[in-house]
């Protein structure tokens, strides 16, 4: 498990929107809100949202379960999960 | 010289066969060495010339039932076996139509049906098989024999000895026949064994033993069919010192420089080939005339030996793995 | 080395019975001579003594000396004549105490067994078996212990066997014999004391197959005949350590099974071979090198060989032991195939 | 002499458009060697020959239409061996060839050595000083002595960009000091040669479509091993994406008029769904069949599955409806082949067309073979795969014929159900809609269960409705016992 370094909003926000280019190259966000729905804006299939949380999670070193894709619906909602679960993950590190 | 006169069974048509038998052996190795030089032959090639008559004269005392195992130098054991000159020629033209399929050559001819079980190269490596074919016979109960050639090179091999004692030990059915021709290659026999009387020495085994004109084919027949005998009554093995000499180099050429010119015109004048007709033209059993038929007899049916291996076809690349393990559903005999 | 890791020792059936690999050879032995009047026990001190191990203890009395035929020290002589009956129709078995012996019967085993078939354009098939001890670990030194039958692996025209398992011993004669071309068995020293359940429902081994003897998933431990109890040790050592190692005994050396081989690797990634020959010029040699041409797209480490020492096989204990392939090494190897590196302690010896 | 044809590179292709030669004349070329991209009104596909020789003319340039198969170009046999050991040196001094393109591609490394002495020699240091590549690959370029240093054909270039060898930095041991393919082979590369990695890794790794030279080795000595080239499988799909414009843009520039191929390829995808959709309406006679399924079991089953697998180890439900609707297509065969000359055969696999949608617009169905073959492990990874390079437009051609079932899923577009059109030959189109909650009622209580509408569209000349209800069923059985999947 690499490493996992406490994320700033602005970081994390970075990291997502970073990660969804890979994904899809000509995404524009300027059509999306904080609190669209990115997936469907974005028009991000089950594939690529998979390999959304890929990206996340190796780049950021947070771990995604199955359970946390909910939390991950809006670029704020994924932005206050991802520096949450990074905070946790790094304070219980030694 | 022989005393073989008075043998009952020496009639003039037996003897003439013998001669013809000889001749064909003879011709057919002339044959071989203008082929050797137009090199339609290949790989070592080792003439008979000058022994015919132990091949010819031991292969009398043989019946069809009985195995032969020879030596690399057997073309006159295998044509006194009767396997076919054509199969011989083709099989030294490396032809499908060989004896083995173009597998052995020169040195490695065989033929399972007459029971001539080779065309052994490697000095004195038949003389186990021999025991074991002869202790296959034992054991079954079958009456025949098995008759091994080898020479005197052999008898210092150990698998000479090992087999000379396993032969008496179990009292097998072998008769042994050492064709002592004085050179192992090129080594005199005087230069390789300690003590040159070979027939005293397997003796020492406690098998019967003596040692027979080998140029002499009369002498030869003779002293195969008392020893054979002996071999088939179940008194174990027997060994024959054939005294012989080969009027051509060890293989196909060599310098000859380990033999004195004047040893090998003394021996020629012991040819057992012209000596037989020598004689059965003294005894006006032979005319020239007749002689000359013989000869275009024989040099026709080398012709069509010859002529049959240059059209047979060659054997398949695509057959090169081909006997090297039996094909799956085959059994041996 | 013990009795106590045999691939057989499996819970017995009811009808399975108690035996050891000499015994189930024994018994092999026994079925042939009655089952085929062709068949004949020859060697050195085969019938009076019983064997030099003791395999043929008992059939001189059941058989006779002429099926059970005591040979004169001559190698040469007797595997030559077991060849030579084998062409007039016997089924010889031929017994040579030890593979460093079977050198003197060199001449005959490759000039003749394995080469007359062809030599004769197929006319003359040589159906012959001729067992030997072979192996180390019995402190027997160096003209008692080596492993040369790599050596006859060579040899086209020869098939070669190493029975590893109660299983093996018992049922590999009978397909041997029925083989037409020479079949040499080589009966590694270690083993004829292993006990174990001889099941009773197996039947002839196909000897063109190697056997899974035990599957796994993340390394192919290839082996055969004496090593193979050594491999089955290591592979549950790896299993301790969270490593699955599917174990192969080629049974048959020559021809090699490369289907078996192959798919075994094909499903690890990574393969040790285990050989208790030199490593040089080795049937591990020969396994990697095919492993490297026809699976080299399949491997994910390099392939391990553990072999013996490069050496004749000393006498002392401690000596011998070093020399041969352990537990231990075939553990470490294995584990350097998947990238673990080995535990601080291992086993002794 | 063998002429090297458009290939048909799918049932419904009629014509294609070469985009790019890369091989040029006088190139030797092996059996199985990338030749030229054609651009088929579905996607740009490398194409190989079947040949093995030398290019000898090139009778069609780049940048033309012609039907399936148009001799595109003569392949002279025999010569490549030849060629390699460095036969031709002689005759490739660059001062005696006016056109360096027409020069074999592929000279030996040592050819330079045996030409004949007092021939002008170009050596390593004087034209293969570095230098940008020719700006286009139009067919005549003028040859200065600088760019015939560098003397890189089309497929020498091509594999140099594969490899990531940047040619300028090559010495061509070429005649005249061109560079050679020979010379990029064994140029360290970035991608290829400097990644120490297992021959597994590296099969896989190639599978995947996964870069080695980002995958972190953990094997001996850094050695990338099959288990880091999974892990990173994942990632190399997004990865495939960032690269591509990159790559998009050295071979726009190197290889077609950058101007109109995009929306070039848009229209003619559009022009041939219109045909091919049209037809199926025009010739089938379809019929529709829906269900919903409960997959409260299936949903269940995946997210035991996933839990504790990393994000590059999960399944989605589309591998399992894909796997569901590959099994049923074995049990109901009449459903599963094409329709031809008045006749259904069936066919002896099931090779499943998987609609995929493209972020620019348009659909292609790119063909998982034999998916009733694949569990829902290797049918997810064989997705992932094809969806990706479906979408960067690398399709090998065999992946884009042979379907004998096609499914969609506009689930992801979050509609319910979805009637499709089926793709000619083909007798039947599988749809799935988006997984939703649904009350349920089961057992006579009434429940929140997720459910998928499954429909089915298929064609009345080869089957009746009852047939199709037969595979409905079986899909909704299927979908229940996911453990048995």
């Amino acid at each position: 498990m690499s490493t996992v370094k406490p994320l700033t909003d602005a970081e994390a926000t970075a990291v997502i929107k970073e990660s969804i280019t890979r994904i899809v190259p000509d995404a524009d966000f300027s059509l999306v809100r904080p609190d669209d729905r990115f997936r469907d804006v974005l028009e991000l299939d089950s594939l690529d949202f998979l390999s959304l949380v890929e990206l996340l999670s190796e780049r950021t070193g947070v771990r995604i379960d199955e359970e946390d894709y909910p939390e991950l619906t809006t670029l704020a909602d994924a932005t206050r999960f991802l520096v949450g679960r990074s905070m946790g993950a790094a304070g219980s590190a030694p | 010289m022989s005393t073989t006169r008075t043998r009952p069974n020496r009639q003039a048509a037996h003897r003439l066969a013998l001669l013809e038998s000889m001749l064909r052996v003879r011709r057919f190795e002339e044959r071989c060495v203008e082929l050797y030089s137009a090199a339609r032959i290949r790989g070592f090639m080792h003439l008979y010339i000058g022994e015919e008559a132990v091949a010819v004269g031991v292969n009398e005392a043989l019946t069809d039932d009985d195995a032969v195992v020879s030596t690399y130098r057997e073309h006159g054991h295998a044509l006194a076996r009767g396997v076919p000159a054509e199969a011989i020629m083709a099989e030294m033209f490396g032809k499908a139509t060989g004896c083995s399929h173009g597998r052995g050559g020169s040195m490695h001819l065989f033929d399972a049906e007459r029971r001539f079980y080779g065309g052994n190269a490697i000095v004195a490596g038949g003389l186990p098989l021999a025991a074991g074919l002869a202790l296959a016979d034992r054991m079954t109960g079958r009456a025949r024999i098995t008759c091994c050639f080898f020479g005197d090179g052999a008898f210092a091999e150990g698998e000479f000895h090992e087999t000379a004692n396993l032969a008496a030990l179990w009292q097998l059915p072998v008769l042994l026949v050492c064709e002592n021709n004085l050179y192992a290659m090129g080594t005199a026999l005087v230069r390789h064994q300690a003590q040159t009387d070979l027939a005293l020495r397997a003796a020492g085994y406690g098998m019967a033993s003596w040692a027979v004109d080998g140029m002499d084919v009369l002498a030869v027949e003779d002293a195969a069919r008392r020893a054979a005998e002996g071999v088939r009554a179940g008194n174990g093995p027997h060994f024959l010192e054939m005294r012989t000499y080969r009027f051509r180099a060890h293989s196909m050429y060599d310098s000859d420089r380990y033999r004195d010119k004047a040893e090998i015109e003394r021996w020629k004048e012991r040819d057992p080939v012209e000596g037989l007709a020598r004689r059965l033209r003294e005894a006006k059993e032979l005319s020239d005339k007749a002689r000359g038929a013989l000869e275009d007899r024989l040099a026709a049916e080398i012709d069509r030996a010859v002529a049959a291996a240059e059209s047979a076809p060659e054997e398949p690349v695509e057959d090169l793995l081909k006997y090297v393990t039996s094909p799956v559903e085959a059994s041996p005999p | 080395m013990t009795a106590t890791h045999t691939p057989d020792a499996t819970p017995a059936a009811a009808s399975d019975r108690k035996t050891t690999y000499r015994e189930a050879m024994r018994e092999a032995l026994r079925e042939a001579l009655r089952a085929d009047d062709r068949v004949f026990l020859m060697g050195e001190d085969v019938g009076r003594y019983g064997g030099c191990f003791g395999v043929s203890l008992g059939l001189l009395e059941e058989f006779g000396p002429d099926r059970i035929r005591d040979a004169p020290l001559s190698e040469s002589a007797f595997v030559g004549a077991g060849i030579g009956a084998a062409l007039a129709g016997m089924r010889p078995v031929v017994e040579i105490m030890t593979v460093n012996f079977s050198l003197l019967a060199l001449d005959q085993i490759l000039n003749n067994a394995a080469t007359l078939l062809h030599m004769s354009g197929g006319q003359l098939p040589v159906p012959i078996v001729i067992r030997m001890t072979t192996g180390a670990g019995r402190q027997l030194a160096a003209q008692h212990s080596h492993s040369l039958e790599g050596w006859y692996a060579h040899i086209p025209g020869l098939r070669v066997l190493a029975p590893a398992t109660l299983t093996d011993a018992r049922h590999m004669l009978a397909p041997a014999l029925a083989d037409p071309d020479p079949v040499l068995i080589f009966e590694h020293g270690s083993l004829y004391n292993v006990s174990g359940d001889l099941p009773a429902d197996a039947g002839p081994v196909d000897l063109d197959h190697a056997a899974v003897r035990r599957p796994g998933t993340d390394v192919s431990l290839i082996t055969y005949g004496g090593s193979l109890p050594k491999a089955l040790a290591a592979a549950d050592d790896l299993a301790n350590g969270g490593i699955s190692a599917e174990v192969v005994d080629l049974r048959t050396l020559r021809p090699l099974d490369d289907a078996t081989i192959g798919d075994s690797v094909a499903r690890t990634h990574r393969a040790v071979v285990v050989d208790e020959g030199w490593r040089t010029g080795s049937l591990a040699a020969e396994i990697s090198a095919r492993l490297a041409e026809q699976h080299f797209y399949d491997l994910d480490a390099p392939v391990e060989r553990v072999c013996s020492a490069e050496v004749p096989v000393p006498y002392a204990r401690r000596l011998e032991e070093a020399a041969l392939p352990q537990t231990d090494g075939i553990v470490a190897a294995a584990r350097r195939t998947v990238g673990e590196p080995a535990p601080a302690t291992g086993r002794p010896g | 002499m063998a002429e090297f044809t458009m290939p048909s590179l799918g049932a419904d292709m009629d014509e294609g458009l070469l985009q790019e030669w890369l091989v040029a004349p006088g190139d030797q070329v092996r059996k199985g060697d990338v030749v030229a991209v054609v651009e088929t009104d579905k996607a740009a596909i490398e194409v190989e020959c079947f040949e093995s020789g030398t290019v000898g003319r090139l009778l069609v340039p780049a940048g033309t239409r012609v039907p399936v198969g148009t001799p595109l170009a003569l392949i002279e046999a025999g010569a490549a061996a030849g060629a390699r050991a460095g036969s031709r040196a002689p005759a490739a001094a660059p001062h005696e060839r006016p056109e360096p393109r027409r020069e074999p591609a592929r000279e030996a490394p040592r050819a330079r050595e045996r030409e004949p002495a007092g021939r002008p020699v170009r050596t390593a240091a004087g034209p293969a000083q570095p230098q940008p590549p020719p700006p286009t690959p139009s067919p005549t370029p003028t040859p200065t002595e600088a760019t015939a240093a560098l003397g890189a054909g089309p497929l020498v270039r091509h594999l140099a960009e594969l490899r990531g060898v940047d040619l300028t930095t090559l010495h061509g041991t070429g005649a005249g000091g061109r560079v050679t393919r020979a010379d990029v082979e064994h140029a360290p590369s970035p991608h290829v040669s400097r990644v120490r990695s297992t021959p597994y890794a590296r099969r896989l790794a190639h599978d995947l479509d996964v870069d080695l030279t980002e995958v972190r080795g953990t094997g001996d000595g850094g050695a990338v091993r099959a288990a880091d080239v999974r892990a990173h499988a994942g990632k190399a799909a997004g990865e495939g994406e960032r690269e591509r414009p990159r790559n998009g843009a050295r071979r726009t520039a190197a290889a077609v008029p950058a101007a109109d191929r995009p929306e070039q390829r848009t229209d003619a995808m559009r022009r041939a769904i219109a045909e091919l959709m049209s037809r199926s309406k025009r010739e089938i006679p379809h019929y529709y069949l829906s269900t919903t399924i409960d997959l409260t079991a299936a949903v269940d089953w995946l997210r035991r599955v996933n839990r504790g697998r990393p994000p590059a180890g999960r399944l989605v439900p589309a591998a399992l409806l894909l796997r569901a609707a590959a099994l049923a297509a074995r049990e109901v065969p009449s459903l599963n082949g094409h329709w031809r000359d008045d006749g259904f055969a069936a066919a002896s696999e099931v090779n499943l067309g998987i609609a995929v949608s493209l972020r620019q617009g348009g659909l292609l169905a790119p063909v998982i073979h034999d998916a009733d073959t694949l569990p829902p492990d290797a049918l997810m990874n064989r997705l992932k795969d094809l969806v990706e390079r479906t979408r960067r437009g690398r399709l090998r051609g065999s992946e884009t014929s042979g379907a004998t079932l096609t499914v969609t899923s506009l689930g992801d577009q979050g509609v319910e159900s979805v009637y499709g059109v089926i793709h000619p030959p083909q007798v039947a189109l599988v749809g799935f809609g988006a997984v939703v909650e649904r009350p349920w009622a089961a057992g006579g209580m009434l429940g929140v269960r997720p459910v998928v509408t499954a429909t089915l569209a298929a064609d009345h000349r080869a089957t009746d409705g009852a047939v199709g209800a037969r595979y409905l069923t079986a899909v909704d059985r299927l979908l229940r016992r996911p453990e048995e999947l």
